[in-house]
């Protein structure tokens, strides 16, 4: 595990105390260790990016932190009691919001009883549900994300891919509290959308939340992340800020360097027109897949 | 190639009866019960049933649920269809009396067969057939002390069915060495080996009774697989039993001619429209019990094949 | 959290305006309203007496009989739970009033409680046992209706001696529960100077009609009733946002515990005794009327008011063949058929919906 | 499509070999073993005549009834589908061919085979209503449960009078056809020096052991099996890479139809007649030998040998609670207390496997 | 609808007969007009793109392709002939494979059981799964994209997202026969584990299999495409070849020119590391957007 120097002087000195503080914390499922003594502190103001390959843990870190699993060894401590959540609740409760890489959504309930699921607004001594307001914040908040969802009264299960990512994360974002967990929101969006939740993120930094952001896309961790870490096979293998680490850089570390090389190269010698041409227009391909992911 | 012993060509007898038919106006009954549907016993009831209507001209109404709530509702519905006469069964009085009372109030005669001996009257009935089953349960108690047996189990294949407990409750009463086992009477195979379990685990019991024909048939099967040596008596009868007991792998059922329970309901409602009769005179008729045994099988045996006994 | 981005969605034109008919026939109960419409017609054309006003309160009160019930099967199946023990509980609750007011020689009124306790006790059982052991409800509620059955009889031989609990008929508060729980009134009334009536109407289709808005109200307007849909469609999800699983199921099991003891308020009332062996097999029947109703099995999806439309098919077909006089031997061929009609009826009315 | 691209990748060592023994455990059957065994032991301790050799064939003899059609109420459940008219497509088989080899005075092995038509028929009919439809199965098969409840009755009254069918037992191929289907055998053997015996084993244990590992092997080791895991696991997958989701659901429920048939067939021989009113309530019986035994309810999981457990469990319970000799009245209760400890057992197990 | 003359003209000329063309074919579910006068066609050893928003239709788009919705409107014609699928049997049995979003995988399945679904590998005289040699080449197949899934043995469902894509994918490539669809497969995917798609998707090309691929990564499909199609809410918005456009230019097509500036704009004036920092380092953050996606 490599821990920058710069960031273990932080750890020391900053003046904000992580808000969710995990150390040396394990989590298998039954006979698959798929956490090893992963240490993460999350702090106010702060884009934590998780980064790594397929399968190393990221998920199942994230789950920790909102409640979903609860974790085997070591210990988590949110603004600084040690918890072991028992259930999502509370983690909500203790400010927690989450994004799921697997959403989430009740497939049969429409788009604005998703929206509200769990945080309805009532109104009126019998606590009848305010629908109308409901469904007027949904469609805010969605046109906001720059999504168009004709129907708001439509089950949940028969939106795009995409679009009912949106509603997950407009959620999150909307009753985000303190800390606001994000697996992989970007994977599904169109360029429009995620360029839309990525300012989304800075902008809840900027409200003094702690993120965390989950992303396979090295550009976008790099283009709003103040502190990287990367898991590899369920273990932390890099731990750094951003001041100490360049793009380049932390795309090798994501793809395990060596192997990412090869695989460029390779690549590079792809001609991408090479069978159909319009007629006399061939040249050469620009397309170096370390330069645009 | 194919054609084969037995079977229906054999059945060479003509229909019996025929018969003539009543000119009187034609009049429409309902006749409702606390039966499943398929059970043999009913059966029998409802074919004296069509039979009187047949040569009453009466349009006959057959229906039944076992449920209390429901039978009282399809009560409800003869009223409803201002039909001209109602036989039904109390078994579960509680439940259906206040509606029979309602029909009596609407001026639909109603007579009572089977079940509800002791709330006939109060409920307004004109006349009740059928017998008393705690009677008849104590009467297979006096048979089985008279032949000297041992220990007894008493077959229940509808659990918490009123009669069938009441037949148990009245066996026990003269015969005190009685356990009572439970079976399912839609399931013929399970029903027999549950009896056999039971025959296997208490070896002293040398007496099986059971409480409708097809169990007592299926008891001497499981008597079989046993290697238990007890001997079976029933409640009812139908045409296999009737070869059983000549056979003797039955050795008596308990007689309540339930053809004659379904004809009496019906014919006297007829009669009591047409004439003002009741049969029984206000008092109970009762059709059983009555034992047939190998001494008097012959007499019913003829009837039995006709699937009338 | 506040935004000045706007990024204005090109104008989406590619859905066309659906007609109010189009939307009211997309919801989960229409379908089977235009089924039952189709099965009362029917039985208008072929059963005379169906033609009298009169019998409408037969009709009535016998899709009340099974529609009370299947208002909570109805809320536990969008829940995305069964319970088997459904009917049984009915005549566990009936015969607890029953036997606990005639033992104890106590008024009526304190059976009725006790009654109300345990129906609310084993529903809390099933639930609780359900969330504890994770096993399909299916399986646990099985459990208790073969143990209930067991108790029913057990129980009740030992306390009065015979298979049906004793007659609290002449009790002290019999008459006033049975006022509530059981009576009836007759009313007559005039339509375009045209009298209808005498119709008897069961306290029990009051309640019922009640019972139907209220459950109806829950699920749709109150926070409960989008944490019953959730829980039902993607229990996980429901979870993960922070919906509480647990209480929602359970509560849901002591809501059904609550309507069987309601029935077998009824049931002791309407009969002032309860049969022990009665309410087997009744399970399956709100199970129909909640999915003849629109309720899918998989849960997540259904209504109240359609189960109540379930409950009238059924009560509809019940009766309708005999009111129509047919050979009771076929009845439960006719009854097959009817419900067969009525979902395929249903299906077709919700698949034009879908696509206009 | 060959490449020489292999990026190897970095030893994954996270997970730790799991020892033979807790592999074995989450089989979906050993659960059900497991509680099958402490249902045994129980019954041993607490009832004698269980511990006897001539016991077990009755006992067998039970768990085959049960589990001759749990075999294919399994298969269709890892198929994602339920079966409501399994219970009395069986007494329609036997109906069938009781009245035909009667009413046509044919040799009893034509009644056989038409039988096996109809209940084939039966099962195509509900596959492909099912199909057609898109409504859930469990609709569609209570609509077939009351036709053929109806129809048993009704066509048999017409045809023979009565409310069973005729007996055939004088007619020519009775006894052959008796030896196939409902014969019986007694074995003696020795181990260990000891002889034990006699045992009487009916033939109709040892087609339901042949049947369970054929269909076991269909399920585990062939290409349809795979796709009845498939289209069980999720329908809208396995339709996407090509599998024929019509045809394996359809042919399921004929499979069931098949088995109807064969059961019926035994009924028929080991009675000679049929009870018209006979399999009501048995269907549930199969879902609940499935569903011990280890089948999802939402299907894609199950096993053909954990149904045989689950049937030998409520076969074992069932005769247990009269081999112990307690009080009948409770009969109920015992069986609903074993049946939800032998799943609890079995819950216990797979979740201790599932963490080694 | 832009049609580029370079294209035109080789749509007029090229040797190659497109394998599947579409000719204003619209779908619509219910009252959504998803789909409306689309015309596209796919060639043998071709890259054709399918791009845009979420929700503009894509991955209706290729379901009609693989037979897995029928088309309302128009006409599909596969190797010359009209068709209208009536089930994915069909589109197989053309050589038609496909890799879709909601990944197709039954949960409760082993991994290798459902990589050879529905084309199972038998030996013997009575059909018996040849159990082995699936696994092996299951094996190897997700070896050689670079994914380590421990346990074969073990059910889908349990596998993390990226995991399940690699199966759809490995699964897709193996048994393609003529055209190969693919709805976002990099979407949930590692660096290096795109890398290895993308090789692969080069591959099939080389091998002479007309391709498929939606993605909303302009860079990935500026990388492979011989031909760009981009669809803007169910409607054909651009159709054009390689040659004729520059990424930055599909980039801009892709989020709807305009407002991706105005967004791009927003997000180069965020600082990423404006709150918490590590002492002494600050410094200006390159973050162009429309440079790194
Ligand atoms: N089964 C369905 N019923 C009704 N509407 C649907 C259904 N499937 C898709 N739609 C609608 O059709 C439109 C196009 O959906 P589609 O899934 O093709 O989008 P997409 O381009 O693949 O988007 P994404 O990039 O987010 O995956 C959307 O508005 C969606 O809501
Ligand atoms: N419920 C589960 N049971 C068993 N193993 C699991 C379960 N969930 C995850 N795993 C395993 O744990 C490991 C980590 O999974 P996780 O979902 O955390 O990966 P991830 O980093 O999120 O991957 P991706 O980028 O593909 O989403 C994987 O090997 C996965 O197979
Ligand atoms: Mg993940
Ligand atoms: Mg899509």
């Amino acid at each position: 595990m490599t821990t920058t120097r710069a960031f273990a002087d932080e750890a020391a000195s900053s003046p904000t105390t992580p808000i969710v503080h995990l150390e040396n914390v394990g989590k298998s499922y039954g006979n698959v260790h798929a956490l090893r003594d992963v240490t993460l502190a999350v702090r106010q103001g702060e884009i934590t990016c998780v980064l790594g390959d397929n399968g190393a843990g990221k998920s199942t870190l994230i789950k920790i932190v909102s409640g979903l699993h609860d974790y085997n060894s070591g210990t988590m401590s949110v603004n600084g009691q040690a918890r072991h959540f028992s259930s999502p609740r509370e983690a909500l409760d203790s400010g927690i919001a989450t994004v799921y890489q697997d959403l989430a959504l009740a497939p049969l309930m429409s788009v604005w009883r998703n929206f509200f699921l769990g945080n309805e607004v009532t109104k009126g001594p019998f606590k009848v549900l305010d629908t109308a307001t409901m469904k007027r914040i949904a469609d805010e908040e969605l046109t906001k994300m720059g999504i168009s969802i004709p129907n708001l009264e439509q089950p949940v299960g028969m939106l795009s891919g995409g679009q009912r990512q949106c509603i997950a994360i407009a959620r999150a974002i909307y009753f985000g509290a303190k800390v606001l967990v994000l697996d992989e929101p970007t994977a599904a969006l169109g360029v429009n959308q995620s360029g839309v939740v990525l300012k989304y993120i800075v902008k809840a930094r900027d409200a003094g939340l702690g993120v965390v952001f989950i992303t396979h896309n090295p550009h976008h961790a790099y283009l709003v992340g103040n502190h990287f870490v990367v898991l590899k096979l369920g273990r932390v293998a890099l731990d750094t800020h951003r001041a100490d680490i360049t793009l380049e850089q932390l795309t090798n570390e994501m793809a395990g360097g060596a192997e990412l090389e090869a695989l460029s190269h390779e690549l590079r010698g792809i001609d991408a027109g090479a069978v159909v041409r319009p007629t006399g227009k061939a040249g050469p391909i620009e397309s170096p897949l370390e330069k645009h992911d | 190639a194919c054609s084969s012993s037995g079977g229906k060509q054999e059945e060479q007898k003509a229909d019996g009866g025929g018969g003539n038919v009543a000119n009187t106006p034609r009049m429409k009954i309902a006749f409702i019960t606390h039966a499943a549907p398929g059970d043999t016993f009913w059966d029998l009831v409802r074919k004296g049933a069509e039979a009187a209507a047949a040569k009453d001209n009466v349009e006959l109404q057959y229906s039944g649920d076992p449920e209390g709530a429901n039978q009282a509702n399809l009560v409800q519905t003869a009223i409803d269809a201002r039909v001209d006469g109602i036989a039904v069964t109390l078994a579960k009085p509680d439940a259906v009396s206040a509606n029979v009372k309602k029909a009596v109030a609407a001026g639909i005669p109603v007579t009572v067969l089977n079940g509800g001996i002791e709330q006939w009257k109060a409920a307004g009935a004109i006349a009740y057939f059928g017998q008393d089953e705690r009677i008849a349960g104590q009467a297979a108690g006096e048979k089985l002390t008279q032949i000297g047996a041992k220990k007894a189990v008493c077959v229940i294949h509808e659990q918490g069915n009123v009669g069938l407990e009441a037949r148990c409750q009245g066996l026990k009463d003269k015969f005190p060495t009685v356990e009572n086992v439970y079976i399912t009477g839609t399931d013929m195979p399970g029903s027999t080996t549950t009896m056999t379990s039971k025959l296997q685990q208490d070896k002293a019991v040398d007496y099986v009774v059971t409480l409708g024909a097809p169990f007592a048939i299926a008891a001497v099967k499981a008597v079989k697989d046993s290697g238990s040596s007890a001997k079976i008596g029933t409640f009812d009868t139908n045409k296999d039993l009737v070869g059983a007991i000549k056979e003797g792998t039955v050795e008596w059922a308990v007689d309540q001619q339930p053809y004659l329970q379904g004809y009496l309901a019906v014919d006297n409602l007829w009669l009591y429209k047409t004439n003002g009769n009741t049969i029984g005179g206000g008092k109970a008729t009762l059709t059983g019990p009555a034992f047939i045994d190998k001494t008097n099988v012959a007499a019913v045996e003829k009837f039995a094949a006709n699937g009338t006994r | 959290m506040a935004s000045t981005l706007v990024a204005p969605p090109a104008t989406d034109d590619r859905v066309s305006r659906r007609s109010l008919g189009a939307r009211l026939l997309s919801r989960p109960e229409i379908g089977s309203l235009v089924g039952a419409a189709v099965i009362l017609v029917f039985f208008l054309v072929v059963a005379p007496p169906f033609r009298e006003i009169t019998t409408t309160g037969t009709i009535l009160y016998q899709a009340a009989l099974i529609g009370m019930m299947a208002v909570p099967v109805a809320l536990l199946m969008v829940g995305g739970e069964f319970d088997l023990s459904a009917g049984v509980a009915v005549t566990t609750a009936g015969l607890t009033g029953g036997l606990f007011a005639y033992q104890f020689s106590v008024n009526v009124w304190v059976g009725v409680l006790v009654a109300l306790v345990v129906a609310i006790g084993v529903g809390a059982f099933n639930g609780w046992l359900l969330m504890r052991t994770g096993l399909p409800s299916f399986l646990v509620t099985l459990g208790t209706f073969f143990i209930l059955q067991g108790l029913n009889l057990g129980v009740t031989r030992i306390l009065s001696g015979t298979v049906s609990s004793n007659s609290i008929r002449d009790m002290d508060g019999f008459s006033s529960a049975q006022a509530v729980f059981a009576s009836e009134f007759v009313v007559k009334f005039r339509i375009l100077g045209i009298g209808f009536g005498p119709l008897t109407i069961k306290i029990l289709v009051i309640w019922w009609i009640l019972f139907v808005v209220l459950a109806s109200w829950v699920l749709l307007r109150t926070k409960i009733g989008n944490w019953i849909f959730a829980v039902g469609g993607d229990a996980a999800a429901a979870r993960a946002v922070g919906v509480p699983v647990k209480k929602v199921k359970i509560g849901l099991f002591m809501t059904v515990g609550f309507f069987a003891w309601f029935s077998g308020m009824h049931l002791l009332f309407s009969q002032s005794s309860v049969q022990s062996g009665e309410g087997v097999g009744k399970e399956f029947i709100y199970i129909i009327a909640a999915v003849v109703g629109g309720c899918l099995l998989t849960g997540g999806y259904g209504s109240i008011a359609g189960s109540a439309v379930g409950a009238l098919i059924f009560g509809m077909t019940q009766l309708g063949v005999v009111y129509a006089g047919w050979n009771a031997d076929w009845f439960r061929a006719f009854l097959g058929l009817m419900l067969l009609l009525a979902t395929i009826v249903n299906l077709v009315v919700k698949n034009r919906a879908d696509l206009r």
